[in-house]
């Protein structure tokens, strides 16, 4: 289990407990084939370097069967390697880059350890953002957007998709910027989305998502916000935020209230009851990784990596965040999660006075958008 | 070290202007300012082969930025320098002490942090980043001569904070011969010592002039200076208000005024 | 020099149409007063314990943070208040720097190398400190004021004035104590020459005290104002304290009125680049005018006049 | 390994004529030390690690193949170490961004070799060349920057490169680095006991040649710049030539374990390996504690420095306060430790050790404590202050420095210097020689 800053980090708290509930949901039910299940938790500290030293403490020392989580795209690609020398299984949850599917489809026998139990990766989430802006700009109201994009690898394909397709949803993109990483101080970019006149700013953020929408509630600055905003899907972050994020908008796996499957609003009540708060979204898929490899253990009788691997790609398995299937071999997206309607279909998601309320798809809608009120 | 014949003295003294052969060392028309303040003004005189020159004059007349400009602390603001012939102007330290001119610090500069025999051995090094002379072996015992010929064979291995006044100044000289110089600028050597001592170091310095070393001598006080030197340079505000014998300096109407009768 | 700054703007954003680009240049002018005057009050802090004790206090950022936090708790946390936060934020910030002095510095006062290792290894501490207890997430800080008022094409918020005001009237008060009060002067006597100021009765320690506490007190209120109209986290010191570095190496060691310029320099360059030119080079461009100053003019634009200022 | 005694070991070392020539004690364990580290690996390569004796007492040796592999990396940091000792340590010339050489061998190594496929033996010889050239960079504005100013230059030059690694993240990897490029030799993750060796022999080879050029006439040269620059000037040696080539040295070393690391397992061409100011302090950190000017005490420091966060990592013992395992506070901790550790010996782990050890020697053998009351040499802490005191004093016109070093000193007299209000006038220009 990789999971950065465990015990202070929602992410990768998400991603630990998560797990940790899976695995003692297993146990009580006897176990994987009758043997228990052990789970080990390493900071990866959001630190690519740290990230591999701690995989390796895993692989080399501690002889793990098969490892999980991951949020920071960078920490990933740079373990991909040691995941192909240690032949180990690693079910990605959190990590977006295609890039590492990009290798399992072009490397096939050296990288097919790899699968992304979720997010979908990247280029779908650009994709995602798409056909929500596609299906809903009518509704918000957003003739145009200011698209701000946070200078980081799993951004990358974000942006390439954004500015492939956002400009033939109808939707006029009034500016489009990619951000330096770490950047602070947002008042010099809100300008610019100000003078653009977009009715929106389209954002994809994770690690600067913070003091980006801070700043764009305290500043009163006349757009509105949404996208996919990492930070954003913490449902304690409304009171961490100090109620700014307050009419902001965000993608999202699921939110503790919605039923995306049967299993979602069960698993964020008992996650809840575990352990005081309710997951961000790594926790669920954390959380369906251990259960999907579990039900796949079960099903090959062993935990050998190359049983695991054919099991997994025949895998059909529904779990909290949706129907998880995997991309063949031969995909340009191999190993990634499926993203489809009706499989893994993220929800889209706005504060609305301390709650997550799902505003799409339709289906799964628990409220209507709201205008921020000085916009 | 050769004896060539005293060029100099052809010249004579109180002509203006001098040639970059009129000495071991010539100094011409040199200038230093600082932002407004004239330290040196057009100072010009010659250092013959194998003299010992006295450089004299009050506190604050600018013997030691004379002295600074010519070993390459500082450049001066005009004139030449020139040693041996060449032109020297405004040369850094090192190059100075690598063409012959070695020089001590009025305020002793040794190196904490060795002994006395490695303070004298670090001028043995050569100016190269890569040389197999070890510090050890011969230079070692080189480092170890030079510190008897200055008096302080008895103290090799002691730090330079243990020794007395006396004993920097020598250390100062025998780091200076370690770099094998042809002249020797020995800046205020008498403050703070002793009689005794003055003599001692008198009579050091005077052999090494017998050695054939060319060496010019500064300081405030002329007192010690008299029985040691041949010649002397007197300068005051920075200009030279006297140039001769001992006892023509002492008897120089403009040298008195200068110090008030005072410290002659 | 307002005025070349326009005509800078005005170049870069030539082709623009003229209402944006009015409001463009507006836009810098009232971010780049702002911004500076923040900046000024940090590096007027960092120069007079240079200037004062000769040493560089690299835990100037960390004193940023400690403000911040000491804000967030107060105001956020316990619930107090912005205003309360502000005062908490300044009084802990304080008490910091006076600990700092007390606990360490005044045993090293002459040695700055290791005073220097010692505040870096103190600011990586406090960050962690505060990484471990808060996370890496930024938290933010209820603004002193709320609103916008729309002035000349620009939305001005009213915290940010505040912000503005409260820099200005600090910096004119430091420059009024440094000038005319007998404990002032003791600070620049001290600063001038240690053995001097001995030499008259004044005693060095409780001097050096003194500025460590009112570089604490400032380094805290700029931290309470960062963590307001961004936001406060971990590792907030940093980029102030490299913007400390320039400015003081700019506008001369330990000058109050070289601080100030430095700042502007400092603060309106870096608006105009992120406005003008391109945002990413926020973090580079102090930088690059730092080392160029300090290979080509180390002693700063200005050079010394802490002893007029 | 020359054994003279000029220079630093000087005063880590009572020279005493009477040991002659044999083999004194710290070179033996320097030795010893050095052999157990060659045989670490040897239990795990026979495949023996523990052995249980009489059924109940089992005996672990040798390291499990993970924990290889962290010594692995140790020794890479430690040769960073080392690489720091050379300018900082030896010249006084200290650094507080000596990343910046690392990084600069590390990326140059590793863009080669992912963007044009330039094998990592062909790879690495250009890092060292780039970082080499880093060096010069920076060593000729150190010879107008004295003390503090010199150190604000090391400490914004990574800050710099940051800043364009994220500017151009396409070709750098902005914030979070690059991915691992191939391996040297092939070496990877499946043969730790190689891995190790790699490092150590490197490590080993750098340490060589790190202690032949600081106790050959050089390093004598080097100590005395940090202790008088004029005097060395006027001892007839440049003293710009040798700070340069302390700076180049100091990089080219730095920039070979860069390079080499990236190419490792355990290593990767990112911020937070290679530059990022957490980097440069704990160099620091760590050849401060292990001993500057000393060549030894740096590895030493750097292979516990790297190390002891390791250790705490695998500590499971929670904080109370914080309420936060030791393993993810390693770094607070280590930060802590470090700044106590700095408070108490400012002088170095090595040299408090030696001193500890000579002590107890001389008390054995019955000689007085005055036999070595004789060298109390100045250490290099010590004399780089001096250094920075004067900097800071000239900068701050508080008057020549040279009356403060005097005083120190011992000068007996107190006469006044001749010229000096000269010299200060010109003295308080600034911080810079500017002729």
């Amino acid at each position: 289990m990789l999971a950065p800053e465990p015990s202070d980090n929602p992410i990768g708290a998400s991603i630990a407990n998560g797990a940790q509930l899976a695995v003692d949901e297993l146990n009580a039910d006897g176990g994987i084939g009758g043997a228990d299940v052990e789970i080990s938790v390493k900071d990866t500290k959001e630190d690519p370097a740290t990230g591999r030293s701690r995989y390796q403490e895993l692989t080399v020392n501690e002889g793990v069967d098969v490892t999980t989580g991951v949020f920071t795209s960078e920490v990933l690609l740079n373990i991909m390697d040691d995941i192909a020398q240690q032949q180990t299984l690693h079910m990605t949850a959190g990590a977006a880059t295609p890039e590492a599917s990009a290798r399992v489809a072009e490397n096939y026998e050296q990288y097919k350890y790899h699968f992304r139990t979720g997010p979908t990766n990247a280029r779908h989430l650009g994709q995602n953002m798409v056909d929500f802006v596609e299906a809903k700009s009518g509704d918000l109201g957003w003739e145009s957007v200011a698209v701000l994009v946070e200078d980081y690898a799993w951004t990358e394909p974000v942006s390439a998709v954004l500015d492939e397709k956002l400009g033939d949803t109808g939707v006029e993109v009034a500016m489009s910027q990619r951000y330096a990483s770490g950047t602070e101080n947002f008042g010099p970019v809100y300008d610019e989305v100000e003078n653009s006149g977009a009715d929106a700013a389209f954002v994809a953020m994770a690690h600067t998502g913070t003091p980006a929408v801070v700043q764009w509630a305290s500043q009163q600055r006349p757009f509105e916000f949404g996208g996919i905003h990492v930070p954003m899907q913490l449902p304690s972050y409304y009171e961490a935020t100090d109620g700014a994020v307050n009419y902001g908008v965000t993608q999202n796996s699921a939110t503790p209230q919605s039923e995306v499957t049967d299993k979602t609003v069960p698993f964020a009540e008992n996650y809840n009851e575990e352990f005081g708060s309710y997951p961000v979204y790594t926790g669920y898929i954390a959380y369906d990784a251990v259960h999907q490899f579990a039900s796949v253990a079960e099903e090959v009788g062993s935990v050998a990596s190359d049983d695991l691997v054919s099991g997994l790609e025949e895998s059909s398995y529904t779990g909290t965040a949706g129907t998880i299937e995997y991309y063949g071999p031969d995909d340009q997206f191999a190993h990634d999660v499926v993203y489809e309607e009706g499989k893994v279909w993220p929800i889209f998601m706005q504060w609305q006075d301390g709650n997550q309320e799902v505003i799409y798809p339709d289906d799964l809608a628990t409220a209507d958008y709201q205008t921020p009120p000085w916009v | 070290m050769s004896t060539e014949p005293d060029a100099a003295g052809a010249t004579g003294e109180g002509t203006v202007g001098y040639g970059p052969d009129d000495g071991v060392l010539v100094i011409e028309n040199l200038t230093k300012r600082f932002g407004g303040l004239t330290a040196v003004d057009d100072l010009s005189f010659a250092v013959r082969e194998r003299e010992i020159l006295g450089f004299i004059g009050p506190n604050g007349a600018g013997k030691s930025t004379t002295f600074n400009c010519v070993t390459g602390r500082y450049p001066p603001t005009s004139g030449t320098v020139w040693y041996r012939g060449e032109d020297v102007t405004g040369e850094s330290a090192h190059e100075m002490v690598n063409s012959g001119l070695a020089r001590t610090f009025q305020e002793f500069r040794p190196l904490h942090d060795r002994t006395v025999v490695e303070n004298v051995a670090i001028g043995l090094v050569p100016d190269r980043l890569f040389s197999l002379a070890g510090l050890r072996g011969e230079t070692g015992q080189r480092a170890a001569s030079i510190c008897r010929r200055v008096g302080l064979g008895d103290r090799l291995e002691l730090t330079p904070d243990e020794l007395p006044h006396a004993g920097l100044l020598r250390l100062e000289l025998g780091r200076a011969l370690a770099t094998d110089p042809d002249m020797l600028l020995v800046d205020e050597p008498f403050a703070g010592l002793s009689g005794p001592e003055v003599e001692s170091v008198s009579g050091l310095l005077r052999e090494l002039r017998d050695e054939g070393l060319t060496l010019a001598v500064v300081d405030h006080n002329m007192r010690g200076l008299l029985s040691l030197i041949d010649r002397a340079v007197v300068i005051n505000f920075g200009a030279k208000i006297a140039e001769g014998a001992p006892e023509e300096i002492r008897q120089d109407p403009e040298v008195q005024r200068a110090y008030l009768g005072g410290d002659l | 020099m307002g005025l070349n700054l326009l005509a800078v703007a005005a170049v870069g954003g030539a082709g623009a149409p003229a209402a944006i680009l009015q409001s463009g240049v507006s836009n810098i002018v009232v971010n780049g007063l702002i911004i500076s005057a923040l900046y000024a009050v940090v590096a007027i802090g960092f120069t007079l314990i240079f200037g004062v004790g000769g040493v560089l206090n690299l835990a100037h950022g960390a004193s940023i943070t400690v403000g911040a936090f000491g804000a967030y708790y107060v105001a956020r946390v316990f619930g107090m208040g912005a205003w309360a936060g502000l005062v908490a934020g300044v009084l802990v910030a304080a008490a910091f720097g006076a600990a700092l002095y007390l606990a360490m510095i005044r045993r090293m006062e002459d040695e700055p190398i290791m005073v220097m290792i010692l505040t870096l290894v103190t600011a990586v501490a406090v960050e962690q400190f505060v990484l471990t207890v808060e996370g890496s997430q930024p938290k933010a800080i209820p603004a002193l004021v709320g609103g916008v008022t729309r002035v000349a094409g620009t939305n001005l918020q009213h915290n940010l004035v505040v912000v503005f005001a409260v820099s200005w009237a600090i910096i004119l008060a430091l420059f009024l104590f440094v000038n005319y009060t007998d404990a002032g002067k003791a600070l620049i006597a001290t600063s001038m020459s240690r053995k001097g100021a001995a030499l008259v009765g004044i005693e060095s320690d409780r001097v050096n005290l003194a500025t460590w506490v009112i570089a604490g007190a400032l380094a805290g209120l700029a931290g309470v104002f960062l963590g307001s109209f961004q936001t406060a986290h971990w590792a907030m010191g940093r980029a102030p304290l490299v913007l400390s570095f320039t400015i003081v190496v700019l506008g001369g060691v330990g000058s109050i009125k070289g601080s100030v310029v430095g700042a502007y320099l400092i603060g309106f360059l870096e608006v105009i680049t992120t406005r003008v030119f391109d945002p990413r080079l926020q973090t580079l461009v102090p930088l690059v005018v730092l080392l160029l100053v300090l290979l080509v003019k180390p002693e700063g634009l200005f050079g010394r006049e802490l002893a007029e200022a | 390994m020359s054994d003279d005694t000029l220079g630093e070991d000087a005063a880590v070392e009572q020279s005493s004529p009477a040991t002659g020539r044999s083999l004194p004690a710290r070179y033996v364990a320097g030795l010893i030390g050095l052999a157990l580290l060659a045989v670490l690996p040897v239990p795990s390569l026979l495949g023996v690690e523990s052995v249980t004796l009489f059924g109940t007492v089992t005996i672990t040796f040798g390291l499990s193949s993970y924990q290889l592999l962290q010594v692995a990396g140790a020794f890479y940091f430690a040769m960073f170490a080392m690489s720091w000792d050379v300018v900082s340590g030896y010249t006084g010339q200290i650094s507080f961004g000596h990343g910046f050489f690392f990084a600069l061998g590390g990326y140059t190594s590793a863009l080669l070799n992912l963007t044009y496929g330039v094998a990592p033996l062909a790879a690495i010889p250009a890092g060292v060349a780039v970082a080499a050239l880093g060096g010069v960079v920076i060593g000729v504005p150190a010879l107008r920057l004295r003390g503090p100013y010199l150190s604000l230059v090391t400490l914004v030059a990574p800050q710099v490169l940051l800043s364009v690694f994220i500017l151009f993240s396409g070709t750098f990897g902005g914030e979070l680095g690059l991915s691992s490029p191939d391996n040297l030799l092939g070496v990877g993750l499946g043969n730790p006991v190689l891995v190790y060796y790699i490092a150590f022999a490197l490590f080993v080879a750098i340490l060589a040649v790190l202690l032949a050029v600081t106790r050959s006439s050089a390093g004598a040269v080097f100590t005395a710049i940090r202790e008088d620059e004029d005097a060395v000037a006027a001892a007839g040696l440049n003293p710009a030539k040798f700070k340069t080539f302390a700076f180049v040295l100091s990089a080219a070393v730095g920039g070979l374990a860069g390079a080499v690391l990236v190419h490792t397992p355990v290593g990767n061409p990112q911020p937070s390996q290679l530059l990022a100011t957490q980097v440069s302090i704990e160099v620091i950190i760590a050849a401060i504690l292990g001993g500057m000017g000393t060549i030894v005490g740096a590895a030493i420091g750097g292979l516990i420095v790297y190390l002891l966060p390791e250790y705490l990592n695998t500590v499971e013992y929670v904080v109370p306060v914080l309420d936060a395992p030791v393993s993810e506070i390693d770094f607070l901790l280590f930060a802590v430790i470090a700044l106590v550790l700095l408070f108490v010996m400012p002088g170095g782990v090595l040299r408090a050790a030696l001193r500890i050890a000579r002590d107890r020697l001389s008390d054995r053998r019955g000689e007085g404590v005055a036999a070595d009351g004789g060298r109390r040499a100045r250490t290099p802490v010590e004399q780089v202050r001096e250094r920075w005191r004067s900097a800071v004093e000239r900068t701050l016109g508080r008057g020549p420095d040279r009356e403060r070093r005097t005083t120190d000193g011992r000068r007996s007299d107190g006469r006044r210097a001749d010229d000096r209000d000269a010299n200060r006038g010109h003295e308080n220009g600034g911080d810079t020689d500017e002729h």
